[in-house]
Formats: C-alpha cells, structure tokens, sequence
C-alpha cells in the first residue's frame, strides 16, 4: 500500500515541478517587455561605456597639441607583456642643456591585457584608458600604434 | 595547538627529520629515503594527522632538485610543510606519497612533468601537460630560445 | 602449421570514445578518454595541457605587481579572489598592514566574484544537463555583477583590481548603491533558479545519488570548495583561516554530507544566498580611508618561503611564493583547486552512465585554464 | 462550380471531374498524383521554414533574448537565408562511412515525415487521402523515420553518432507503444479508425471533453510520448548536445543536415496535427451543444484556420517542453515508459472501453 501511494505521489510531485519550471519560462514568454537584448550596433550612439572601462591606453593630449609623457620609460618597464616601446630623443632646450623627450610612444595593442600598470605607475599622468572597444582590424600591423600624435610637444610645467 | 606545541609533537613523532620552527609553519627536512615512512606517520599519528596534502610543489634549488609538501591536519586545522632535497640532476628520484594521500597522483605528475623528477612506485607516471619532445621547463636551466624572450 | 584463434571476447572490449578537446559539456579544452561498455563509463582519463601557459614559469621573470595580471587568467571566474592571493602572499612576506578600506572591499569584491562564478555555474550546469534555458537565466543576472566590476574596476571579467598593498584604485561612487541593487533584484529572481532546475523532478532523478565522493575520499584527495564541502569535508578557508575581512562578518558554511552532484549544486545555490548576506554586513560598514598601503615601487621580498590560501569560488587556492630577495620570486606555485578537484574524476564517474559524467563533471564546475595554468 | 473556403469536397471533386472529362482516367490520376504531391511539397517547406522560426522565437522570448531580428521584418527571413547557406554548405565525405546508407537515411527519415502528411484532414475535404485505417496508417509511417536516424548513426562511422542512433532506436520502440495504446484509447471512444469520421463525431464536443478523464490522460502521455517520439527535448538523447555533440547527425552537413532538422520539425507538426485530429476535433470549430449564437460565431471562422490553430497551440506547449525541461537520461527515460506510461495507459485503454460500454460519456 505505501509503495501505491509513493508511486502516485511521486507521480503528482513530478508533475507539479515540472509545472513550476513551466510557468517560469511561460510568465517570460508572455511578458516579452523582459527582454534584455541590447541592439548592438544600432545603439551605438546611445551606448556609453564605464569611464573606468579599460578600452586600450591612449595618450591624452590638450588643445595645443600638447602632452605629458616625459618618456621616463616607466611604463616600459612596468608592463608585464611587452607592449609598450618608449623611443626617446634628445632635445636642447632654451637654456641650452640637453632634455629627454619622447620620439615615438608605441603601443602594441595586440600585445597588451589591459592590466592598467602602466596607465597606473605613469608619474605624470601621461597615459589613460580610452572607452574605446571596437578593437576588430584587418590587418594586425594597424594594432600597434604609436600613442604621441605627430608635432606633438610636453606640456609646460611637466617634468 | 601553538607552533611550538605542534614543533615538539613533530619532532618526537619523526625524529628522523630535521624540525625547524619556521616562519609561517613548521617545517621538516626530510631526506628523500625516509619520506614515505616519515609522511605515513605524519599522517598517522593520531596527534598530527596530517590527513590532506594541500600542496605538493617540486623546487630547483639550483644544484639540488627538491619537493616541497604542504600539509594541513582536518582535526586540528595545522599546517606543517615537508621538504626533501635530491642531489642526483640527471636521475633525480623520490618515494610516491600517493599510497598516503591518493590526491597526490597528479600533483606528482605534474612535478614529474615541469621539473623530471622521477616518482617511484607512482601509478601512473606520465607526462601530464606537455609531450615528450619538451625538456623540463621549471628547472633553472632550461633554455627555449623560442618561446622564453627576456627583454 | 598451426594457428591461432585470436579470441576477442565481444563482452571485454571496451568503446573508447574521446569527449574534447572540443566538447560541449567539457567547458574548455579538457579532453577526457571514455571508455565505455554500452552506456556504462568504465573508466575516464582525463589529458590536459591544452592550455597550458606556463604561468609559473613566467612569474619567476615578472615582478609582483606584473604577476597578479596572470593570475586573473588561471580561474578566470574567480579573477579577484585569484589576484587577492598573490597580494594577500606579498602583503604577509613584507609584513605589512593594508588599511581597513581595503579589507572590506577585497571581501565585498569576493564575494560578488562567487556569486557570479556560481551564477555561470548554475547556468552551464543547467546547459549540460539539457536545459538550454538556464544558460540565458544565470548569464542574464550575472551580467548585473559584471557592470559593477566594470564600473569599478574598469574590466569586466579580468579585473586586475588587486595590487600588492591596496588597491589598483578606489571604488566608484556609485558602487554601494549598485551593490544594493543587485542583491534586491537578485533575491527576487534567485527563486527562479530552484523553480526551474533544483525542484525539477527530471532534475532531481540527474543528480541524486551521482558521483558520489565520501567524506573520508574527499579529504584524502585534497577536494575542497563547494565539491568537498557537499561531502561533509568542512574546508572552507574563509571559516578556518580568515583572511580580509572575513573574521568581521558572521556566514555560515555550507555542509552536507551526501557528496553527489546534487548537494554540490545544493551547496553552491547555498552559497550565493550567503554570499548575499556576507555582502549586507560589509556593504554598509566600508571605513573611511587609503584605497592603498603605502607602498615602495619596487617590491622586493625578503629570503623565505611564503604560503597563502583563499577560498576562490571552486576551493583553495594556495599560493606558494619562494623568494631569494629578488624583485622577482624565484618560484612560483599555485595550488589550483581545479586541479586537484579534477583528479577523482575516474573514481566518481566509473559504473555511471556517459550522461552521468556530463553531469558529474560540470558538477566539478571545472575551468580548464585554472588545471593547466 | 461553387467553392467555399468551409467545404473543399466539391472543389476536390470538380478538380476531379474536369481532369477526368479532358483526358483518360490514367492521365487524370496520375495528374492528381502529381497536383497533390507538389502542394504537400510547398506546405511542407512553408511549415518547415515557419516552425524553424517560431522556434527560434518562442525560445528566445522565453529566455529574455530577442531572436532572429536581422533578415526581413523581426527576422522573417532568417530560416530563409539559413536555408540558402545550408544548400551552398559542402557536403563533406566521410572516411570509411558506408556511402549509399549514408546518403540514403536522411531521405527515409523525410519520407516517413512526408508520407504522414497525406493522411491529415486539414479541413472538410481537404486530404490527401482518407483511409478507413488512418490513425493506424499515421502510427506505422510515422515510427520509420527510425530507420533513417538508424541507418544515419550506423553509416557515419562515428562512435557518438552511433551511440545517438541506439539511444533513438531503443527510445522510438518503446515510445511507439505509448503513443499508439492512447490513440487508442480515443479510438475506442470513437468506433473507428478513419480520421474523416473522428472528426465528424467531435462536431459537438471535442473527444477530450467527451471521454473526460481518461481522454485527458490519454492526451498528456501522447503528447509527451510523441515529444519523445520525434527526438525533441527533454528526450532528445539522440542528440544530446551535451553528452553526443549532436548525435546521430554529427557527420551531416548541407543539404543532408537540413533534411534531418526539417524532418524534425515536420514530425512536431505532425504530432501536433494528430492530437489535434484526434483529440481536439480537428478543423472542428469549437461548438457548443445549444448555443446556437456561439457556434455560428465560432464556425466563421473557416476549418483549416482551427485546425492551423489548435496544432500551433499544441507545437508551442512541445516548444515550452524543450525550453524548460532538462534532458532525461536513457533508463529513465526508459523507466518512464515501461514503469509509468504503459501500465497507466492499459488501464486507462479498460477505463475507456468500460465508460464507452456503459454510456458514461458526453
């Protein structure tokens, strides 16, 4: 008799689980305003990443073309993949004595994992991440990039 | 149990190793023909039992090759850390501790594979991540002018 | 001349399937070698190094800050607890004291990384076992916790927050709210986790009395986080050992004693609901304070041998730093939960059927790069 | 010649009538022959593309996504553009695979799908052909598309597909008698196998109101016997994605594939089509005895849109099966039928005969 009654209640409990698992996907079938879809490419104007978004390390400059990055190298050293080259160049300032400057800041985007060291050890805030995602390119060469705009100068009072 | 307590308990229960109170946990020196009997023991005695192997990492020192256990007591929630130095880099060979704890088949595995030392009495001695055409990457002297670039 | 009947007994042969390196339920490039007699898996043997990085042998030409970068692509789902043991390791070696801040966001950031990891646990397990709809469910909510990575620590899954001494840098404004937000609406929907799989009688009949590890097994083969805990093996770091802010917070751990698949799912739908409750005792409670110690550029850690565990999301890992004095360490160890989880695979899954190790080893919640580091 | 969208037998006829005066009774037939076949042909294609989609959507819908919403309005013409990248897919060979069984099974799994389709009544008049056996007819084509899945597994050459193709083989016996013991049950009810005439007999009162309870049975083991009949999750073992890769279909590519997955879906439609014949009064409009205002209401609308309509209704309770249930494992699943539905439907085949004798039904 117990064994009876264990077989139709098993019976009944399967049933009702399954019907709790159907009125589950049921209720967001017919409440489709659920869904969460976002259109992508459709919504780029309207789709703003997270300022911290590490989208790839670009070099801020200011309206006069100007930027801060000393060309310490610090980043170079700091970063774990290889994927910045600093290549500096000498230049004679006013007072005559001979200054670092940077000649190309590159930056190998298909090398780099977004750690943020360099962005993070920069002494003078010369690096920041850009929101930037759309990375996808044809030809690989164009991932490395060279991050100090051509004609570019230090700014003043960065050291 | 203190450290020190647990120091003592040691030293009396294996007195063949060297025990050392070390910085963060007891540690025991042990040599590579008395490891299995010393970590039955270690497992055994019923004020250690040291019942899990936590880690189990093989070590070139430079001239020794070496294995480092870490072990860890579920009753009493201590830890103790084993150490064995082989001297031979050619041949280099240690007693399995998978008869003790059965987890430490792949751990050997793996120390067999990145480092060559040989596990005797291991059920399944094979390479584990990489093929045979590769030498021994972990030991310090191990060139691959390939796939290693230091800048 | 006489020749030999070579007799194969039909009974004895064995059918070898290969389930990976591309499988669907192997989550990766886990290749397991199946051998089986009908339906009935005979033995399992699992090969692994697909992707294998040598990430240890990197660490030892990388500084410690560079190394943690690393350490988010062993267990990519837990990418924070990861990175918290490296710095938890250096912190203890250079003896110093990170502020208080920095405690409670470490453990907040943790335990949304276990939700989350469980999360996407829950849903792939769901996928194995058939119900294709789950996989949306769990990464639906998980993508909530993903926004407050985002905004906080700049990347989504590889979050790279951690660095020896502190953090990379403060919390957003806006994450207390955010946090509070999510739990809201994540104890709404969690409901629908057990209404569609854990109350499912299909469900139920999968993963009852499946895989079944014994205390006494799962101590002895090392298995620990939620794995080791459905076994009744009480392993949880955070409980014995704590770390961070753990030993402010009051949470309970998870045991059962069956050891089947069905209680490690159990302890892991558990453990998201703690986590909850972990966070709503930190969330309010962050001091005031440096986002970091202060701490020098280069770090050097002094001779000696350094061990560290945590709890990620699938059990310990420990982190075993040998240091010579360098600013680089001289040997790097992870013990990866993964890997030791993996290795009784043959034992639980042997006598059960081909469907049954699909189950079993996405009980396991296995990531493959975690194994192979 | 008059022609009413509520009654095709005179339309049928008149087609028939004016081949048969314009050329010989051969001709004619082989003509009709050809009409019928390309019109099942056109709707089998319609239906196969419109259930990929509706698939598509009711799933996405059900998990939070939007779907297909790319190709055409709302993504119309997704199954459409799959279709066209399906045929240019390279059909590739496979070594050691037994060729002329391999290109042959995914055909057989088709034609039992579309030899089942003759016997449908879509609306009055409107059938291939009516069989005075139809239900039994309907029950033998639609289990050979097992061979075809058999033969699919057996001839790849693959261990997984193989695995597949026994599960399936194992599964489709015993699920053949589940579906058959409620067909049934209803037959019992009804008093005949013809399909034309267990349609007319529902015109006041469907058969699962008028056998009440053991009509009700009888539909939910038919409608999960038959789920699991045509390989369609929880029971889709035979793929098993999870476990299989795809099962039996895994060396299938192109055109062949496609045969596979159209197959798939037309045996939902005919299994919904078939409880909807035989349980829910087919393109019988919904009447009531007595309420004559009501049934006028209800029989405007025209027959084949019932029909249409209750068979959609009854794909969608198949399609929220599949995306709510996770999968059974074989001997469950073989428990299922052996331990469950067949005891349960024998008695309930005795229950029925037993109400029939004794007049307790509507």
């Amino acid at each position: 008799m117990k064994s009876v009654i264990e077989y139709f209640s098993g019976i009944y409990n399967g049933i009702k689980s399954l019907l709790v698992g159907m009125t589950v996907t049921g209720g967001y079938f017919f409440r489709p305003g659920t869904t969460l879809t976002q259109q992508y490419p459709d919504n780029r104007d309207t789709l703003v990443m997270f300022e911290r978004f590490k989208g790839e390390v670009v070099m801020p400059h200011n309206e006069k073309n100007e930027h801060k990055c000393t060309g310490c190298g610090i980043c170079e050293i700091n970063c774990p993949n290889g994927s910045i080259e600093v290549i500096s160049a000498t230049e004679v300032t006013e007072e005559g004595k001979k200054k670092r400057i940077i000649d190309k800041h590159i930056y190998h985007l298909g090398m780099c994992t977004f750690c943020g060291l360099c962005v993070k050890t920069c002494p003078s805030q010369a690096l920041a991440f850009s929101q930037e995602f759309e990375h996808a390119v044809f030809d690989r060469t164009k991932l490395t990039k060279v991050l100090n705009q051509p004609g570019s100068k230090l700014m003043k009072g960065v050291e | 149990m203190e450290k020190s307590q647990l120091y003592a308990a040691i030293a009396a229960a294996v007195p063949e190793a060297v025990t050392a109170e070390g910085k963060q946990f007891v540690e025991l020196t042990v040599a590579p023909e008395n490891l299995k009997s010393v970590m039955g023991r270690l497992r055994d005695e019923s004020n250690l039992s040291f019942d899990i192997l936590v880690c189990l990492t093989g070590m070139d020192y430079g001239t020794d090759l070496g294995v480092v256990y870490h072990l860890r007591s579920y009753a009493f929630n201590h830890m103790a850390v084993v150490k064995t130095r082989i001297s031979d880099r050619e041949n280099p060979a240690v007693d399995s501790v998978c008869s003790v704890w059965p987890g430490a088949e792949y751990h050997e595995r793996e120390v067999y594979d990145l480092l060559g030392i040989r596990f005797n009495d291991h059920p399944d001695l094979r390479r584990l991540f990489l093929d045979s055409t590769w030498g021994y990457p972990l030991r310090k002297d191990y060139k691959d002018d390939v796939n290693i670039v230091l800048k | 001349m006489e020749v030999k009947e070579k007799k194969v007994g039909l009974e004895n042969e064995e059918y070898i399937i290969n389930m990976g390196p591309q499988h669907p339920s192997t989550h990766g490039v886990l290749r397991l070698v199946v051998a089986l007699k009908g339906e009935i898996v005979q033995r399992v043997e699992p090969h692994i190094g697909y992707i294998h990085r040598g990430i240890e042998k990197m660490c030892e030409n990388l500084t410690y800050q560079q190394i943690i970068h690393l350490t988010d692509r062993m267990d990519y789902l837990s990418a924070h607890i990861n990175n918290e043991a490296v710095c938890l390791t250096v912190e203890k070696a250079l003896e110093i004291e990170v502020p208080e801040r920095v405690k409670y966001i470490r453990t907040i950031m943790s335990e949304l990384t276990r939700i989350q990891s469980h999360q996407l646990f829950w849903a792939t397990f769901g996928m194995d076992l058939g119900g294709l709809t789950c996989f949306f469910y769990g990464l639906r909510d998980r993508e909530k916790v993903l926004d407050i990575f985002e905004e906080s620590c700049g990347g989504r899954m590889i979050v790279s927050y951690n660095t020896p001494g502190g953090l990379m840098n403060d919390i957003h404004p806006n994450f207390q709210n955010r946090v509070k937000e999510f739990l809201k609406y994540f104890r709404g929907v969690i409901h629908e986790y057990d209404d569609l799989l854990t109350g499912n009688v299909i469900f139920q009949e999968r993963s009852k009395g499946m895989g079944v590890m014994t205390k006494e097994e799962a101590i002895a083969w090392g298995l620990t986080g939620p794995t080791g805990r459905a076994s009744g093996f009480s392993c949880d770091i955070r409980k014995h050992n704590p770390y961070s802010a753990y030993d402010k917070v009051a949470f309970r751990e998870i045991l059962y004693t069956e050891g089947d698949v069905f209680h490690r799912y159990l302890a892991r739908m558990e453990e998201m609901r703690e986590s909850m409750n972990i966070i709503d005792q930190l969330i309010d409670n962050i001091p005031e304070g440096p986002y970091t110690a202060k701490m020098k550029p280069v770090i050097k850690l002094p001779e000696g041998e350094y061990f560290q565990s945590v709890e990620t999301a699938r059990g310990e890992l420990g982190v075993f730093i040998v240091s010579d004095g360098n600013k680089n360490p001289y040997r790097v160890k992870f013990r990866s939960p993964n890997f030791v989880n993996l290795a009784p695979l043959n034992l639980m899954a042997r006598g059960s059927k081909i469907a049954d190790l699909v189950a079993i080893g996405g009980s396991l919640d296995l990531i493959i790069p975690d194994i192979d580091r | 010649m008059e022609f009413s969208i509520y009654d095709f037998s005179s339309f049928t006829a008149w087609i028939d009538q004016s081949l048969r005066a314009a050329m010989s009774p051969g001709l004619a037939v082989a003509i009709e022959m050809l009409i019928i076949g390309v019109a099942i042909l056109i709707f089998y294609a319609i239906v196969g593309l419109f259930l990929v989609y509706a698939e598509r959507k009711v799933c996405a819908l059900m998990q939070n996504r939007l779907g297909p919403n790319r190709v055409g309005p709302g993504g119309m013409f997704q199954t459409i553009a799959d279709l066209v990248k399906l045929l240019f897919v390279e059909l590739v060979p496979i070594k050691n695979a037994d060729k002329i069984l391999f290109s042959l099974a995914p055909y057989i799994v088709i034609i039992a799908s579309f030899m089942a389709m003759g016997a449908l009544p879509f609306a009055k008049g409107l059938h291939a052909i009516d069989l005075n056996i139809g239900v039994f007819y309907l029950m033998a084509v639609s289990s050979m598309g097992v061979v075809g899945v058999l033969l699919a597994g057996w001839a790849s050459n693959n261990k997984y597909s193989l695995i597949g193709a026994m599960r399936s083989g194992a599964q489709i016996v015993s699920y053949e008698l589940s579906v058959g013991m409620s067909l049934v049950t209803i037959v019992v009810l009804a008093g005949t196998m013809q399909l034309s005439e267990i349609v007319q007999a529902q015109q006041y009162g469907w058969f699962i109101f008028r056998g009440h309870i053991p009509a009700l049975i009888a539909f939910i083991i038919f409608i999960v016997a038959s789920t699991a009949e045509t390989n369609r999750g929880p029971f889709d073992l035979a793929e098993a994605e999870s476990e299989l890769t795809a099962g039996f279909h895994t060396e299938y590519s192109g055109i062949r594939f496609a045969f596979f997955f159209l197959a798939e879906y037309i045996n939902m439609f005919i299994v919904a089509a078939i409880a909807t014949t035989v349980f829910f009064g087919g393109w019988m409009p919904f009447n009531v005895y007595g309420w004559e205002g009501f049934n006028k209401v209800m029989n405007f609308i025209p027959p084949f849109i019932w029909f249409l309509g209750k068979t959609g209704a009854l794909i969608f309770l198949i399609m929220w099966f599949k995306w709510t249930f996770p999968r059974l494992r074989i001997d469950q699943l073989l428990t299922l039928e052996w331990k469950y539905f067949l005891p349960i439907n024998i008695i309930n085949v005795l229950i029925m005969a037993l109400i029939v004798l004794l007049g307790w039904h509507w």
